[in-house]
């Protein structure tokens, strides 16, 4: 019953034959190749990294190819949308409806905006407008509001046909006439320069600040969290007022304001997770073999709190760009024609009703560099942590 | 008979008649309160608690035979109300907001200077009677008598507390159509109609609301949505698709004009080439058109349109300066260039100080546009608070600062007054003894057609210096229902519902 | 000959548990007033009951504990109170062995990071030769270096014992406390770690503060043993002495209890279910007399001081000269007591 | 004697970075009720993977690739995770290795002993504090009264291990798993807890399995004991056979590494040359050849299957170990039995 | 337990930190105080010019003709007795009448959101932990994320306009319908809820990983048990950590929700009385805010201590 396998001499002593159990021990990988393994196995996070790449090369380049200029308005061509429902006017020609502002595009088979029609009479009695185009007349028929505006050519409904992609401005006109995409490049550039200011000043003031309140703990923690209660309960306003008055406005003032207040949420959740984590024997491990406050908190505390700093910097950075944009609109950070995501929201926010994508277009680059971020930062925190592997 | 409701975007200071000076006052204490005259529905005035009147011959004393009018709680409506009204009003001890108002009676100035003493000549011969005398002739002494602050307030009600009166549904006691049952603060004010009311048999409304929704988008939903009558304002972006399909949709004139000043102390703006050019180079018609796609008015002076001096407006046959609806990028070029910058090199920094104000600050991109291809210059936008932006341009260090101002009363004079060389709110410092002069000559005479004339010359020195960049006349949007019938808005922005009723 | 490495004089540690709002603390007394000497280039063992107080001691000897009183004599430096930051310079000569492996290690630190770490925190050598240390500290605990780059959670029990034990000696310190270091290794490894904690210490001169429940293992491997009873010690002797003639009641009982690896030599023991003493409410006198064959009334009045029977074999016990010579046979009527 | 446990080819393994540890690798044991089956081992040989493997308490990185476990006659594997937890803790508790980071921190130790008893036992809070007192007694905590009320960090390495116990012992299981249940534990006290533990399983006929590296406590207590490396069962023996006649070159290692307990002074160990075998890439052949003072050429070649019955003598001997075949030469005194 | 959690806070502990705080609160309305005064403007700036004569009188019937530290001290010693003072911008009304007003709106849209925030975010945390990586945990971490991404006042603009005006199921502003509660606290908890969902998820990750998770497992406990009692109770630090500021805030109300749904409460009287420069109520509120703010951070720190039996504040590292 046994099977013994067929070789040369089974019984020979195994001697110098044996080996060394360690000569077949797996490739050896340092903690850093591991983690960058981990995270390219991330296909999310991969995903996620690219979108952030490939966002930030389109807010540096895209507005040095746009044909569209972040400022140049063309004041008739406001409020475009990036899908417009055209009726065919024949000849190739077709009309585009805004039913917000009542006007009518003339647009190209291509779905180019040639440009809108001048000189329309605005019959209020019969509400309707009429143009004279060629030798037809087109009129606008807004009698019944429920069934919204009817486009007539010659008192004849004009035919429905279907809708076209704006071709001239992919993502719509803003409230002046301004190409949208451009201007969300361009505020791209702002926004992610705050987002990354806010960044920085929560990893390295907030981290370093509750971190130091908690290891340090007792009466040191005690008067440290107390100055934090200080900086987040003054007025916000008040301060940032000040600075723009002392200072003058623009983007060194915005990273000014930012990182003296914008820390404390971090500073907080930090120190909770040390309070904790001090007393974990690792961390007494590392003591006793003559450890700085400085390597236990870099190379032990913080590592171990990496989740609720990763949650707590992608949640804070979003509310940097919107305090961007509130600064702004108090006098501080961007100035007109300029533009951050953050204003190019709060702007849209009232044109919400009659011109969604305004705010559509600036909310979902939001939106989408937070879910990138997101994304980017759990898998990161997944592939620095070694336990959390599938 | 019914109830309605109203929407105000604003909570007021205060509604004290005789302190404030304050807009968002005004819908609560017009329809609580009346004065000596009051405007109808035409824009005329009539008489409200006064009966009839005379004019003295040098047009400078008035005297007013009061109606037999009661207090919402009961009390008779007396001459003496009026003269504590007033003399409060040019009281600094009161804290009221308006005095200067006053300073065209004699004697208040001083009163007023030397803290709430002397001689006024403001008085009750008796009961019934009032008068009061004037420095000088007041052409528009009528119209500005229909203003809050010369109402007549009761002298027990105010002093048994001074602060809060008008804060308190018990102790605000009116004399006009409705009287107050509840205020809660920061979100509405409920009237009932008030019985002592003396045309109280015209008012139809037993119960009005005005409810304070700060968000015009929520005020608009709110009356799309039927939960309310009638909402002051409606969101800008709204205006054309409401204008062309809503029938609760008013357009309401409002005696106002949207203008930027220009600081002559200042290079580049202190030459009046460069001041023309940069307003010939601004597109009204179409920042009307585009922009704010509503029906305001593109403005080429500083009066607004229906101003009526002598049965004609003021506007009429009056020329444009220069200016013209829309821009004239060569003319202004030209002046541009002889000015010494040709095709805008060299023109210095500018900066264009504005408060926030997300329409007010869109308009001025499209105009910084405007000029960024019109004349190749470069004017920088600052937008501050208007705590900020005030204390800021009283401080005199910028090119250009945009403003506005509404009309107190309707006349032409509300607007001049403004650029006196003594007026306060002529921030832009600009002086022209031979505007002084027009205007005072305007005042001194009798004859409306003289002093039409003399304003209209006084509007043509300034504008003609190009100090002021007018922008648009403007006009207030508002809905109201279908339903509600005899409303009016009157151009002073004060909704009227004493008139009002629902149809069934 | 030369002043002892170690000197403990009168140590206290007492912690507060329980209690409440209304209710006054309760004293725990881990350590309640421990002497002895550790010279150098001496294994100290050191026995006793699980819960008497021998962890607490050690943290207590290298600060992680701040001592209630008494003094720690380092090398000529008491750092029973010395502050936090003229301790480091001292931290490194003074290393411990943690009783549970897994909490003492960084979970996300791999075993690299972790054994090398003491060389990093001191900047001892280069990287590469850091990365050769750590091999070789590796193979010596009987790790194989290919384990460098995992992490503690993926290995056994007492292969995360190694790595506190590999990452301790990489310092070279003069003092190792080792608690438990052992007791979560099979018998092999066991031998490995004692042998080469024997030879680090023939090589470099270490001292160590060995700390075990294994009887055989200390005598195999103290110079000089401690029994500890309820925070105190009861009997301090040469390895040789302790084993030849405890004096102590409890030290034989210990003795008597020692699973033999023979199950030929099987004994069925009857429980105990006598009250246990506790820390919290200390026995007055002696504190052994509760479960003592030998007790007598002066022990429940007087408790006893460590006293020297000769040859350094100190005993604290009223009855110290009663202990019969030999102790190789089953003791089970202590054990029944 | 009918088996309670029963478990077949059970192969466990761990997906890390680096690849698939194998852990277990097809291991077949049983357990009677009212017996106690010791586990001995090299550290790291997966004697706790495998008890962890039977209750599916794994860590997420651990799969169990295939194997039966029938306990009671039901197989484990293929019950639902509700009829899982009926069972754990109830007919089968385990006293986990690590008593530190096994007990919440954040909950007193009275909570955590009473838990259990709640959830299995249906009764009041009160009645499960009674419960807890009692088995705070009879592991011998002492003021048991006070210390139900700590919290984990208070306790000593010994009593956390205490209370583990009690923990496990709290609803008298059909089964107790105990991994290394007394490592912390002074030698008084352990034999206390080893007898409270006899004592049970005699009362009851509660069936155990006892890893420990304390031979003394195996000769002391085990009826049966299987001896493990490198994932695998290498030999298994009545427990005076194994002390007696040690089969298998890894367990005579073992033997040789105990101190000798009459020898004094600081005479060398006998530990086992060499390392463990990298569970990652493990041999083929057999897993201890290459430590193997006695290694053939077909130990490193292939692996030796489980080798029953004869030539080794004695009922329910195995052993995994190719001197063990019939054709391998005479190598005394690993396979002397066989001719004698 | 709460008892042995209570004597790691003795009570000496306790009142220093009340001592503190009173310290703390003096540290901020002196800060609040001049950084007020520093900022251009002034509480009579207004529409119009208002001549120098009459913004002086109306300066000296609130006592601002004196020098600011006088105005300070006589401050001080107002608010120690409790009193606020008036409001300069509405006279008649007082800044303790203000907040008196607001604040039942206030609390009460606060409140629910606050157990909104709590009552669904820490689930949806747990879900999506337990879900680690599966749907959802995609979901609801994408709706985190959205939650977080979208400020509120686009979230309560949007509602508004679905809810309250397409579809009609809720008024569209005020509370005087209790549907009219659903907008205003779904926006107003929208962002935290997001974060503590993600909090939540990332903290419980972290202990299911635990050994003592397994012992839990093995003591057969159920599903939940094992989740509250030893999955939650060890994550809930940064939760906690978390709460304790957004309780604050939401007591405190939202001056974009209260704009955006006309609610009467006192986070717009805050906004307003800033850009009013309305000194007596921008000090009120910031006291009002800061009492509130301290006292849920000392509830916070004491729930750390009950959370976690090893947090000793009294023992420096
Ligand atoms: N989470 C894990 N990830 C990867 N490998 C693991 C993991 N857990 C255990 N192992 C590996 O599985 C093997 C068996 O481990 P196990 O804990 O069963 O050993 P053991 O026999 O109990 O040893 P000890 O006596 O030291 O406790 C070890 O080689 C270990 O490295
Ligand atoms: N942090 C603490 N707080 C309160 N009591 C503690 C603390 N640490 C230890 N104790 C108590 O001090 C006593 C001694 O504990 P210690 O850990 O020193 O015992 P030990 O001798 O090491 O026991 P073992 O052999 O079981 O590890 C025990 O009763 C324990 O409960
Ligand atoms: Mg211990
Ligand atoms: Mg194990």
């Amino acid at each position: 019953m046994t099977q013994l396998p067929q070789m040369d001499d089974p019984w020979g002593m195994l001697g110098d034959a044996r080996g060394d159990a360690n000569a077949i021990a797996a490739p050896v990988r340092t903690f850093w190749q591991d983690v960058r393994a981990r995270l390219w196995a991330n296909k999310v996070a991969m995903a996620s990294l690219a979108f952030v790449i490939v966002l930030v090369l389109a807010a540096i380049f895209g507005p040095m190819i746009s044909p569209h200029s972040y400022r140049a308005q063309k004041l008739e061509l406001a409020n475009l949308p990036p899908l417009m429902q055209v009726y065919d006017l024949g000849e190739g020609q077709f009309a585009y409806v805004n039913t917000g502002n009542l006007n009518v595009y003339s647009v190209d088979a291509g779905g180019h905006v040639a440009g809108v029609l001048q000189g329309g009479r605005r019959d209020m009695v019969n509400r309707r407008t009429n143009w004279q185009l060629g030798d037809r007349v087109v009129t606008l028929d807004y009698k019944t509001p429920s069934a919204g505006p009817k486009l007539l050519v010659d008192d004849q409904p004009a035919a429905r046909a279907g809708y076209k992609w704006n071709a001239t401005y992919w993502f719509g006109t803003d409230q002046l006439g301004r190409d949208v995409l451009v201007r969300q490049l361009m505020g791209a550039r702002i926004s992610l320069m705050v987002a990354f200011v806010a960044t920085i000043v929560n990893f390295v003031i907030g981290i370093t600040y509750g971190g130091l309140a908690g290891y340090i703990g007792g009466r040191t923690d005690l008067v440290m969290m107390r100055i934090v209660e200080v900086i987040s309960t003054i007025p916000l306003t008040l301060y940032v007022i000040l600075i723009m008055v002392v200072l003058s406005s623009g983007l060194v003032s915005v990273v000014l304001a930012i990182g003296t207040v914008f820390w404390v949420d971090m500073a907080r959740v930090v120190r909770g997770q040390i309070l904790t984590l001090k007393s974990q024997d690792y961390v007494a491990a590392a003591r006793t073999m003559g450890a700085s406050t400085r390597w236990i908190m870099l190379r032990h505390l913080l590592p171990n709190t990496t989740g609720p700093i990763l949650v707590t910097a992608t949640m804070l950075v979003p509310s940097a760009i919107f305090i961007e944009s509130f600064m702004s609109f108090i006098g501080l950070g961007v100035t007109a024609p300029e533009a951050s995501w953050g204003t190019l929201t709060s702007d849209a926010v009232e044109t919400l009703r009659t011109y969604p994508h305004q705010l559509f277009f600036p909310a979902a680059a939001i939106s989408l560099t937070m879910v990138a971020f997101n994304f980017l930062g759990d898998g990161l925190r997944d592939a620095l942590d070694p336990r959390m592997r599938q | 008979q019914g109830s309605l409701t109203y929407v105000v975007n604003n909570e007021s200071a205060t509604y004290d008649p005789g302190l404030t000076s304050e807009t968002f006052a005004a819908p609560i204490i017009g329809n609580t309160f009346e004065g000596l005259v009051r405007f109808d529905e035409a824009g005329e005035v009539e008489g409200a608690m006064a009966d009839s009147w005379e004019v003295s011959e040098d047009g400078r004393t008035y005297t007013f035979h009061l109606r037999d009018a009661k207090w919402s709680d009961g009390k008779p409506v007396t001459a003496q109300d009026f003269v504590y009204a007033w003399t409060r009003a040019i009281n600094p001890a009161s804290g009221a907001k308006n005095p200067a108002m006053f300073f065209l009676i004699d004697g208040a100035e001083a009163y007023y200077n030397a803290g709430g003493t002397g001689e006024v000549a403001i008085s009750a011969p008796d009961d019934k009677t009032f008068t009061f005398t004037l420095t000088n002739r007041v052409p528009y002494m009528l119209q500005m008598l229909t203003y809050t602050n010369f109402f007549p307030v009761r002298q027990d009600v105010v002093e048994a507390d001074p602060e809060g009166w008008t804060r308190n549904a018990a102790t605000f006691i009116g004399n006009g159509p409705f009287r107050v049952t509840a205020f809660n603060f920061g979100e509405s004010v409920v009237f009932e109609k008030n019985p002592e009311y003396f045309e109280a048999d015209q008012v139809s409304l037993d119960t009005l609301t005005f409810r304070l929704i700060p968000e015009p988008t929520t005020a608009l939903a709110a009356f799309e949505a039927g939960q309310v009558d009638g909402i002051e304002a409606v969101p800008a972006p709204e205006i054309p698709r409401l204008m062309a399909s809503s029938d609760a949709f008013l357009v309401v004139p409002s005696l106002g004009t949207t203008y930027a000043f220009f600081n002559p102390g200042q290079l580049p703006v202190d030459d009046v080439r460069v001041r023309q050019a940069l307003s010939m180079a601004v597109d009204r018609q179409s920042i009307i058109d585009f922009v704010m796609q509503s029906a305001d008015v593109p403005a080429t002076g500083l009066v607004p349109y229906g101003m009526m001096v002598d049965g004609q407006d003021f506007r009429d046959g009056v020329e444009t300066y220069g200016l013209d609806i829309t821009a004239q990028p060569e003319a202004a070029q030209a002046l541009l260039a002889e000015a010494g910058y040709p095709d805008g090199a060299g023109f210095p920094s500018t900066i264009f100080v504005t408060y926030t104000s997300p329409p007010i600050e869109r308009i001025l991109e499209a105009i910084q546009q405007q000029w960024k291809e019109n004349l190749n210059i470069d004017v920088q936008l600052q937008a501050t608070e208007w705590q900020v932006f005030y204390p800021e341009v009283q401080k005199a260090e910028f090119q250009i600062a945009q403003m506005g101002w509404g009309a107190d009363y309707p006349h032409p004079m509300t607007f001049l007054d403004v650029f006196l060389s003594d007026s306060p709110n002529n921030l832009a410092r600009w002086q022209n003894p031979d505007y002084d002069a027009e205007i005072a000559a305007a005042k001194a005479t009798g004859d409306e057609a003289e002093s039409l004339a003399h304003m209209r010359a006084a509007e043509g020195i300034l504008m003609n210096d190009h100090v002021i960049l007018p922008m648009y006349h403007r006009y207030a949007y508002m809905m109201m229902s279908p339903k509600v019938e005899g409303f009016w808005r009157s151009p002073l922005n004060v909704p009227y519902f004493r008139n009002a009723s629902i149809a069934q | 000959m030369t002043a002892p490495l170690v000197n403990v004089r009168d140590l206290k540690i007492h912690f507060q548990i329980g209690g409440g709002l209304f209710r006054r603390p309760d004293t725990l007394r881990a350590v309640d007033g421990v002497s002895f000497t550790i010279n150098r280039g001496e294994t100290l063992g050191l026995v006793g009951e699980s819960g008497c107080g021998k962890s607490t001691l050690a943290r207590t000897l290298i600060r992680l504990y701040q001592p209630t009183a008494g003094a720690i004599d380092f090398d000529g430096t008491d750092i029973a109170a010395l502050p936090e930051a003229d301790l480091r310079p001292l931290r490194k000569r003074i290393q411990m062995i943690f009783q549970d492996p897994l909490a003492s290690l960084d979970g996300r630190m791999s075993v690299r990071q972790l054994i090398s770490e003491p060389l990093d925190i001191l900047n001892i050598g280069t990287p590469a030769e850091r990365r050769a240390t750590v091999a070789a500290l590796l193979t010596r605990v009987g790790l194989s270096p290919a384990h460098a780059d995992r992490y503690p959670h993926e290995f056994s029990g007492g292969q995360r014992q190694r790595i506190g034990i590999a990452r301790v000696i990489a310092l070279n310190p003069d003092l190792v406390i080792c608690d438990e270091p052992i007791s979560a290794l099979d018998v092999s490894i066991q031998a490995q770690v004692v042998n080469m904690l024997q030879d680090l210490q023939r090589d470099l001169g270490l001292t160590y503060l060995f700390i075990t429940h294994d009887l055989s293992m200390v005598r195999h491997i103290a110079d000089r043993i401690g029994v500890m009873y309820l925070g105190k010690i009861v009997e301090l002797a040469p390895a040789g002495a302790l084993y030849a003639r405890p004096r102590h009641p409890y030290t034989r009982l210990l003795l008597s209890a020692v699973p033999v690896a023979d199950p030929a030599a099987r004994r069925d023991v009857t429980l105990v279910t006598d009250e246990v003493p506790s820390p919290i409410n200390l026995p007055t006198g002696c504190r052994f007399r509760t479960r003592c064959p030998l007790a007598s009334s002066i022990c429940a009045q007087v408790e006893p001081a460590l006293q020297d029977f000769g040859d350094g074999h100190l005993v604290a016990c009223h009855h110290g000269d009663a202990a019969p010579d030999n102790n190789d046979n089953t003791n089970t009527e202590i054990l029944n007591a | 004697m009918t088996a309670l446990l029963d478990v077949r080819g059970l192969r466990t393994a761990f997906m890390t970075s680096r690849g698939r540890v194998q852990a277990v690798r097809g291991v077949d044991f049983t357990v009677n009720r009212g017996e106690v089956l010791g586990i001995v081992g090299e550290s790291g040989s997966g004697k706790s993977v495998t008890c962890m493997s039977v209750l599916r308490l794994l860590k997420r990185q651990g799969r169990i690739e295939c194997g039966e476990t029938l306990f009671d006659g039901k197989d484990l594997m293929q019950l639902s995770e509700a009829e899982m937890s009926d069972i754990r803790g109830n007919r089968i508790s385990v006293i986990f290795q690590d008593p530190m980071s096994s007990l919440n921190p954040t909950m007193t130790v009275g909570q955590q002993v009473m838990e259990s008893v709640i959830r299995h036992r249906n009764c009041t809070r009160a009645e499960a504090r009674a419960r807890a007192l009692e088995l705070f007694e009879l592991v011998r905590i002492p003021s048991p009264e006070t210390r139900l009320d700590a919290y984990p960090h208070e306790f000593s390495g010994g009593m956390r291990q205490r209370a583990m116990i009690a923990i496990a012992l709290a609803c008298e299981p059909q089964l107790l798993i105990a991994d290394e249940p007394t490592t912390a534990l002074d030698v008084t006290i352990q034999r206390q807890i080893l007898s409270l533990i006899k004592e049970l399983q005699q009362r009851l006929d509660m069936a155990v399995i006892l890893i420990t590296h304390d031979l003394g406590v195996i000769a002391e207590t085990a009826d049966r004991v299987m001896v493990m490396y490198g994932g695998m069962v290498m030999e298994e023996a009545p427990v005076a056979d194994i002390f007696a006649r040690p089969r298998h070159p890894y367990t005579r290692g073992l033997m040789d590494s105990i101190p000798d307990p009459h020898a004094l002074g600081h005479g060398r160990l006998k530990p086992i040359a060499g390392a463990p075998p990298d569970m990652l890439a493990p041999p083929p052949g057999c897993p201890f050849a290459p430590r193997c003072p006695v290694a053939r050429k077909v130990c490193a070649a292939a692996m030796p299957p489980m080798f029953d019955g004869a030539p080794l003598p004695g009922a329910g001997r195995r052993s995994r170990c190719w001197l063990m075949a019939a054709e391998a030469p005479f190598v005394a005194p690993y396979n002397q039995d066989a001719v004698l | 337990m709460a008892g042995s959690a209570l004597t790691r806070l003795p009570l000496g502990y306790m009142a220093q930190r009340v001592a503190l705080m009173a310290v703390t609160l003096w540290a901020i309305v002196t800060l609040t105080f001049f950084l007020m005064h520093a900022v251009p403007g002034g509480p009579f700036v207004s529409e119009k010019q208002v001549a120098p004569e009459i913004e002086a009188a109306l300066q000296a019937k609130f006592g601002l003709d004196q020098p600011v530290w006088q105005q300070y001290l006589t401050y001080l010693g107002n608010v120690a007795r409790g009193d606020l003072g008036p409001s300069f911008k509405y006279p008649g009304v007082t800044v303790n009448s203000m907040i008196a007003q607001g604040l039942p709106v206030t609390l009460k849209t606060g409140l629910l959101a606050v157990i909104c925030v709590l009552a669904l975010g820490v689930p949806l945390g747990v879900v999506a932990a337990l879900n680690r990586n599966r749907w959802p945990d995609t979901t609801v971490m994408l709706i985190a994320t959205l939650g977080a991404a979208i400020p509120s006042y686009v979230i309560a603009t949007v509602a508004l306009y679905f809810f309250a005006l397409k579809l009609g199921w809720v008024p569209t502003f005020g509370l005087d319908d209790w549907r009219g509660y659903f907008l205003p606290v779904f926006a107003l908890s929208g962002f935290w809820l997001s974060f503590i969902a993600r909090l939540t998820r990332s903290s419980l990750l972290e202990t299911l990983d635990q050994d003592y998770m397994t012992t839990a497992r093995a003591k057969g406990l159920r599903r939940g048990q094992i989740l509250i009692r030893h999955g939650l109770r060890n994550s809930l630090i940064p939760v906690v950590t978390v709460m304790g500021p957004v309780i604050a805030n939401l007591m405190t109300g939202s001056f974009v929700i209260e704009q955006i749904f006309a609610l009467p409460g006192i986070g717009r009287h805050f906004v307003l009385s800033i850009t009013n420069r309305d000194y007596t109520a921008i000090m009120g509120i910031t006291i009002f805010y800061a009492t509130i703010l301290m006292v849920m951070i000392f509830i916070v720190d004491m729930l750390y201590v009950w959370l976690d039996p090893r947090i000793d504040y009294r023992r420096r590292a």
